[in-house]
């Protein structure tokens, strides 16, 4: 353990010297920022990507409305700031943004930018446009959206069915680009256009990505650099070797997993390299429809049977966070604090207690050592998921639950769920930004396509609205510790761990920051340089 | 016995055995002969019984493993082959000793024309031009009276019949002239016809190049058509030597005397013709075991006692006759 | 010789034919399609959506009808538009293409060049000490697992030279590209050298028990003589046979040694586009890898006309 | 001339040993490569069937304490990043790769001889479609037919096995037709035909045997590339699945990121794969030399 606090303090360090250093020179315009991309992006439209394979490359090709302050680590309502928008008005009751839009900006390929083309934007994510979407995975942020309108070229307003303040934070996530009105959505997919600091030059799938400075920039003197070069190199072990021998400025954003960061620090001792949650939630879907799991004791006795702990020792070092629904406190902001986490069952330091509960549950449906329950553990087959896996079907064994492992491929893994033909499955929830509307909503109410357990219970879903529309933070977070513990005690999808991850770069990238409470918001990099 | 000045090869007191995972046998024991200049050799005798491995160890190619000539020696033009070096062999083979195989199917390399497999043979041992010696294999061509021998000497040897190949072997064995011309069973794959022509052709160019000719043969009419002395081996000795005449005359071994009785119609012979034709009884012995007494005897009607226990030495029945019997006396008379 | 080469052709045709028909219906049995793998990441799959896009694409259609689609579009060599990238699938197969062959190329090179001669040494000093160390070195060249072998070169390379051989895409110099491939290159070469040196040992072997190296030896040719003038012109067939039906092998390993290598080839395009379910990059380029090594199989058989005087196609 | 002692030659040339076991030793000491290769494949086959003995952990047991340690006289070739020990898992990982060896090999070969003694035999338009069904297989790239067929078929040890035969079936059936299309033309043959033998039953009593040692000769070649496409699978995602201790998922993905931290994790798996390929290459080899010294390849 010695040598994991040690590492977690180095990375403070690191962080500490980084934010020291990138403020103190004068920054210097020029200069290629060369990367590895973990993969191919299906292709480069960001409003039908849901994956931050699509973000990374591309969010440097566009513009917001309103943008998480790139240099603050933490995502707040606080850290929003405008972008495209000039400034934003939210009426008394809450039920109208208005914005007022920058003018003299102008797209990529020379067209003004307008209010037109943010109701066009939004239209084609509430599906009302007439051209469509290939996919529109986000569809749902805007269910309390009315109607987005113009008002004259500059401004433009959202129409909310009742109050809900988080829509700004939505509106300030990575996955919110404005698009131009007169550029298909086809076209978005292949040959992206946007009022952003780079402008596409060229995606070669499996091969690499290309962005060149956008010289007509509206803000003024930058980008700093002159492009970004990024190449997909799909092998992990590859890519790091690349890092390691220089051939890269900068890793793929939170790519790199705890024990490979050992590796760099050793191989590459002048890197620096940060750790942050990357808000993404490794959880257990539990098909209560059929048996034996709709049984809520056997459903207990499973959750109070998990070592969280272990699971963030052997996969993270150490390095991960124990917590509900929510991110937990310090980068999440909606996170239950530690005392209240500890009274659920489950999360309690004796992991033997609990599971000696657990055992006894199980006897009460019926198991116990002579008579083991056969269970099978589905899940896709990822490193990410396949490991998790592996370490659960270890620890059920100690409740007389011998498991199974079932690897799924990516394109039968949706499927499956949604046909319930599985019992136990172990899946990945990523959070694009640390808000609770994004996630209450999105997984846990009655009907939504994300809620896989069709876990439904309406007197939680009267507190999700209840606490959307408060307007006051504090208020709203003793609401949402509130449904995230009852979420936990009904098993409704247990939450294993939320996991960390890191990136490095070359000491002479100056200007970079990563987000600490969600991996899809932070990669505009107009400010970014190189000092060399 | 000839003239020794005249003399081409001596084999004395040849040796070579084979190891084999079933033991030591030994394919040629002891053997010795000569052949002088522009004479004829026959060897005859089954399968089996050494005659080619004699031939192989003439020429020192004798596969090793497994065989591997182990005595005596073989002098050809008053030099010991068996002392030459490796290379010292090689500008002799092909070049004072030459050698006719039994399969002229195989035995010409297949993707070679067969003008550049003569051209070979004469410019391993002559220093002439590539050109030169293109002229020259085109003559050899037509000295073994191969039709179009210039069209010839650009096709490869599949295109060719069988008798044509084996005029094709004897023209690359005779490039350079040689002092001795071993022919292992030259016409056994050929058809009957062709047999004659190409015996005949041998003989022809042995007479023209006065070549001293070593041939091997189990046959014994083509023996008496073409050889000047016959050697008769048995399980890898010589068991008679004599001149053709006496030999059919008079064979002195009564393997000789079964080889004969069982062709059809033995020319200048005084057994009279039986209806059905004679075998020798029995089989070849395995070379690994043999009796120690005369490896004959157990197929011979008149074996003794004696033959099983001790071998018969070559004694010489007059003019050169040699043979390797107890009962070589009684032979004629008790056939 | 006409009849011959027309009675191939056709074959090559029906061939061709069937590995068309195989590609696509192996590739609908495979669960799901691009519509479920564009929709995974989202997490949830839209019915409205998937339809729509099913349609879009035309995979909504009867398999025969879509099978007609394709197979005359490659007839006409019109390829249709890739699923991910939407970009026309000739477009996106072209420039990998030489990409493949030059590696294909310098492996096959590598594996002859080195292959051969060692192959006719072994055979040569057959039962010699030599003979089995280089029987050793081939057999556990036949043995490593490829990506091992890379992931060990890569290490070791940054290790000792700091440096790393993966693929540059932009190559400054003549030798740099020379290096690019040549890394990889050698790491699958390894593979079939050792392959061709066991053909070409075995092959030797063989011709040396012939009677015509015997002939030759009467002749008084020299070792050097009968082994390479002889011996080798004859064994070389076979190899030559190896080295054709290798070049369909190669594909597999070229798969590993991209991927390792990050080497953007058709032969780790082919392996994402199976997993994205692209299927008008799969099937065609299926197809033209198909049509390469059915030709070369009949390149090969020519050669061997060429090289073997006794085969002259007549049947 | 050199003086030979008789009785070394004879040693030489296996005089002493024609029957039994004196036989088998002599062969050993003749194909000393191959009974090297032989003694791996016994070893490998042995420890298989005893994983459970030999293995001092369960190779599936996750141990978050013990998490990659190196190798000690605890955990002999260490442990991986679960906790597990490496020795166990490859010791177990034998079974698997042995499951996949023999049993594609044994899958692909038992259709493929079906296929080219009924080819073969019957000749016609029978044999006309069997070839040109392998002239398709042959013309796909065998990793990329694994690859589609795991796809399709789900990564199951079983699935892995039947995608890694199929590939294999139109090799056998090749050698198997031609072997068959020369015996048919044999006196044999041809004299049990005229005693009213039945064409199958010439088929499997005659024919088949006689070509078996060309067919056991390339069985032993495919052992090992079988096991090696297994890893090449694992390593592009598609082999046997965790958790069980595959040979090759244990050298690739996560694994092969601990390269330079944890060598163990990747060296050991990785001398496993090459030592049991190696040894069935060099037992195949001396099976060759032994059997049909005139097969090829």
């Amino acid at each position: 353990m010695r040598s994991v606090w040690a590492l977690a303090a180095r990375a403070a360090l690191c962080l500490l010297a980084f934010s020291t250093a990138s403020f103190a020179g004068e920054p210097k315009q020029g200069g290629i920022l060369r990367m590895y991309h973990r993969d191919s992006p299906a292709n480069a439209s960001i409003l039908e990507g849901a994956t931050y394979s699509v973000n990374v490359p591309f969010m440097g090709v566009f513009n917001n409305l309103v943008i998480y302050d790139q240099h603050m680590a933490q995502n707040s309502p606080d850290s929003i700031r405008p972008e495209l928008a000039e400034s934003w008005t939210w009426s008394g009751d809450y039920k109208k943004l208005t914005f007022k839009l920058r003018q003299s900006v102008k797209w990529h390929d020379g067209k003004p930018f307008t209010s037109a083309d943010v109701k066009c934007s939004f239209d084609l994510l509430m599906g009302k446009s007439q051209q469509k979407l290939r996919q529109n995975p986000r569809k749902t942020w805007y269910s309390e959206v009315n109607d987005v309108t113009p008002n004259g070229d500059f401004e433009v307003s959202f129409d909310l069915k009742r109050p809900q303040p988080s829509l700004l934070a939505m509106l300030a996530s990575g996955y919110t680009p404005v698009y131009p009105c007169h550029v298909s959505p086809a076209e978005m997919r292949t040959h992206p256009i946007g009022t952003g600091p780079f402008k596409f030059v060229e995606f070669k799938a499996n091969e690499s990505i290309k962005l060149v400075r956008n010289p007509d920039y509206w803000k003024k003197g930058l980008p700093y650099l002159d492009g970004i070069e990024y190449t997909i190199i799909t092998n992990r072990s590859t890519a790091i070797l690349a890092f390691v021998a220089g051939k890269f400025d900068m890793t793929f954003p939170t790519h790199i997993t705890i024990p490979l960061l050992k590796d760099i620090k050793s191989q590459a001792p002048n890197a620096v390299c940060v750790v942050e949650p990357t808000n993404v939630s490794t959880n257990i879907i539990v098909n209560s429809t059929a048996p034996p799991f709709d049984n809520i004791d056997i459903r207990r006795a499973m959750a109070l049977a998990l070592d969280r702990k272990a699971f963030v020792n052997i996969l993270f070092e150490g390095q991960a966070d124990i917590g509900g629904t929510m991110l937990p406190p310090p980068q999440g902001i909606w996170g239950m604090p530690k005392d209240r986490l500890e009274t659920i069952p489950g999360y309690g330091p004796d992991v033997n207690a609990n599971r000696d509960e657990a055992k006894k549950l199980m006897q009460k449906a019926g198991y116990g050592p002579d008579k083991h329950l056969a269970v099978k553990v589905s899940t896709r087959n990822l490193a990410e998921y396949r490991d998790p896996a592996v370490i659960l079907i270890d620890q059920l064994k100690s409740i007389y639950i011998d498991g199974e492992l079932d690897v799924v491929e990516t394109a039968n893994w949706f499927p499956k769920v949604a046909r319930k033909d599985y019992m136990l499955g172990l899946n990945l929830t990523g959070n694009a930004v640390d808000d609770p509307d994004q996630s209450f909503y999105e997984n846990y109410s009655c009907g939504s396509e994300r809620n896989y357990t069709n876990y439904c219970n309406k007197e939680i879903e009267k507190l999700f609205d209840l606490q959307s529309q408060e307007t006051d933070v504090n208020k709203r977070k003793q609401l949402v510790w509130d449904i995230d513990k009852k979420l936990q005690e009904d098993v409704a999808r247990p939450i294993i761990f939320h996991a960390r991850a890191g990136t490095c770069w070359q000491p002479y990238v100056k200007g970079v920051t990563i987000m600490s409470n969600s991996s899809y918001n932070g990669f505009r990099y107009e400010d970014v340089w190189l000092d060399k | 016995m000839t003239d020794t000045s005249n003399l081409v090869l001596e084999v004395k007191n040849l040796k070579t055995v084979f190891f084999t995972n079933s033991g030591l046998f030994k394919a040629v024991d002891d053997v010795s002969f000569t052949v002088s200049r522009g004479e004829t050799l026959a060897i005859v005798g089954e399968s089996g019984c050494g005659k080619s491995v004699t031939a192989l160890s003439l020429m020192r190619l004798v596969p090793d493993p497994p065989g591997r000539i182990v005595g005596g020696s073989v002098t050809l033009e008053g030099s010991d082959l068996l002392a030459l070096n490796e290379a010292g062999m090689r500008k002799i083979r092909g070049n004072r000793i030459s050698m006719i195989f039994q399969e002229p199917m195989t035995s010409l390399n297949p993707v070679m024309r067969i003008g550049d497999q003569i051209v070979e043979a004469v410019r391993l041992h002559r220093n002439v031009s590539s050109k030169e010696a293109q002229t020259i294999a085109v003559e050899m061509l037509r000295l073994v009276r191969i039709p179009e021998p210039v069209r010839r000497a650009r096709e490869y040897p599949h295109q060719l019949s069988g008798g044509m190949r084996q005029r094709a072997m004897i023209a690359m064995a005779l490039a350079c002239r040689p002092a001795l011309l071993i022919a292992d069973e030259p016409t056994t794959a050929l058809d009957v016809t062709i047999q004659a022509q190409i015996l005949a052709l041998i003989l022809d160019l042995q007479k023209e190049l006065g070549t001293g000719l070593v041939l091997i043969t189990h046959d014994l009419g083509v023996v008496a058509q073409t050889a000047q002395r016959v050697i008769v081996m048995y399980a890898g000795r010589k068991v008679e030597e004599a001149s053709v005449e006496a030999l059919f005359a008079a064979p002195k071994h009564p393997y000789t005397r079964g080889l004969m009785a069982s062709i059809p119609a033995v020319p200048a012979s005084g057994v009279a013709a039986q209806e059905r034709l004679n075998e020798i009884p029995g089989t070849v012995p395995s070379l690994v075991r043999l009796p120690p007494g005369c490896a004959f005897a157990p197929r011979c009607k008149l074996a003794i006692k004696r033959c099983e226990a001790e071998y018969p030495p070559l004694a010489d029945w007059g003019g050169g006759h040699l043979a390797a019997c107890w009962r070589a006396a009684e032979v004629a008379e008790v056939a | 010789m006409f009849a011959y080469l027309v009675r191939r052709l056709f074959l090559m045709l029906v061939t061709l034919f069937g590995i068309s028909v195989v590609i696509f219906f192996l590739l609908r049995i495979v669960p799901g399609n691009i519509v479920d793998i564009l929709f995974a990441a989202a997490g949830y799959v839209d019915p409205a959506d998937k339809a729509n896009l099913e349609k879009e694409l035309g995979i909504d259609q009867p398999l025969v009808v879509q099978y007609l689609h394709w197979i005359g579009g490659f007839l006409r060599g019109d390829f249709g538009y890739s699923y991910v990238s939407e970009k026309p699938a000739l477009q996106e197969i072209l420039p990998r293409i030489p990409i493949t062959a030059r590696l294909a190329g310098l492996a096959l090179l590598f594996s002859a060049s080195i292959g051969i001669p060692l192959g006719v040494i072994s055979a040569v000093k057959q039962g010699t000490r030599l003979d089995y160390t280089l029987r050793v070195v081939s057999l556990s060249g036949l043995s490593l697992p490829s990506f091992w072998l890379g992931l060990l070169i890569l290490t070791a390379s940054v290790a000792m030279f700091g440096q790393i051989p993966i693929f540059n895409p932009n190559p400054a110099t003549w030798l740099e590209a020379f290096a690019t491939y040549a890394v990889p290159a050698a790491a699958v070469g390894f593979r079939s050298a050792a392959l061709t040196m066991r053909i070409t040992r075995s092959s030797m072997l063989e011709v040396l028990r012939q009677d015509y190296i015997r002939t030759a030896r009467a002749k008084g040719a020299s070792d050097a003589a009968v082994n390479y003038r002889h011996a080798l012109k004859n064994a070389i067939l076979p190899v030559i046979t190896v080295i054709g039906i290798e070049a369909a092998f190669l594909i597999g390993g070229l798969i590993v040694t991209e991927t390792v290598f990050n080497i953007p080839g058709v032969a780790r395009f082919l392996v994402e586009a199976i997993r994205w379910r692209d299927y008008p990059i799969v099937q065609n380029l299926v197809m033209l890898i198909a049509v390469v090594v059915v030709s070369a199989n009949f390149i090969v058989d020519m050669l061997y006309a060429v090289f073997d005087p006794r085969i002259r196609y007549t049947d | 001339m050199a003086a030979i002692d008789f009785d070394v030659e004879l040693r030489r040339a296996g005089a002493h040993a024609t029957v039994g076991w004196r036989r088998v030793l002599f062969l050993a000491q003749r194909h000393v490569l191959g009974a090297a290769g032989l003694t791996i494949m016994i070893v490998f086959v042995l420890t298989a069937i005893f994983a459970d003995f030999i293995a001092r952990y369960d190779p599936l047991t996750v141990d978050s304490a013990h998490a990659l340690m190196r190798p000690s006289l605890v955990h002999w070739m260490g442990t991986d990043s679960f906790g597990r020990d490496v020795f166990s898992r490859i010791i177990h990982g034998a079974r698997i790769s042995l499951a996949v060896g023999i049993g594609s090999t044994a899958l692909g070969g038992t259709i493929g001889v079906i296929v080219g003694l009924t080819s073969g035999y019957l000749s016609g338009w029978v044999d006309l479609v069997f070839q040109r069904v392998s002239d398709i297989l042959q013309a796909l790239p065998l990793l990329v037919l694994a690859l589609i067929m795991t796809a399709a078929l789900g990564p199951s040890l079983p699935n892995v096995i039947l995608a890694i035969a199929i590939p294999l079936i139109p090799t056998v059936s090749r050698v198997t037709r031609a072997n068959t299309l020369a015996l048919r033309e044999q006196p044999f043959v041809e004299a049990a035909k005229s005693i009213g033998m039945s064409e199958a039953r010439i088929a499997l009593r005659h024919v088949l045997p006689n070509t078996l040692a060309p067919l056991i000769v390339l069985a032993t070649a495919q052992l090992g590339s079988t096991i090696l496409t297994e890893a090449s699978l694992s390593f592009l995602g598609l082999g046997i699945p965790e958790p069980y201790p595959s040979w090759g998922r244990m050298l690739s993905e996560s694994a092969a990121e601990y390269v330079r931290t944890a060598p163990w994790l990747v060296i050991f798996p990785g001398i496993a794969i090459s030592l049991a390929v190696f040894g069935a290459n060099l037992f195949g080899d001396a099976l060759r030399d032994i059997l049909d010294p005139r097969q090829r390849g």
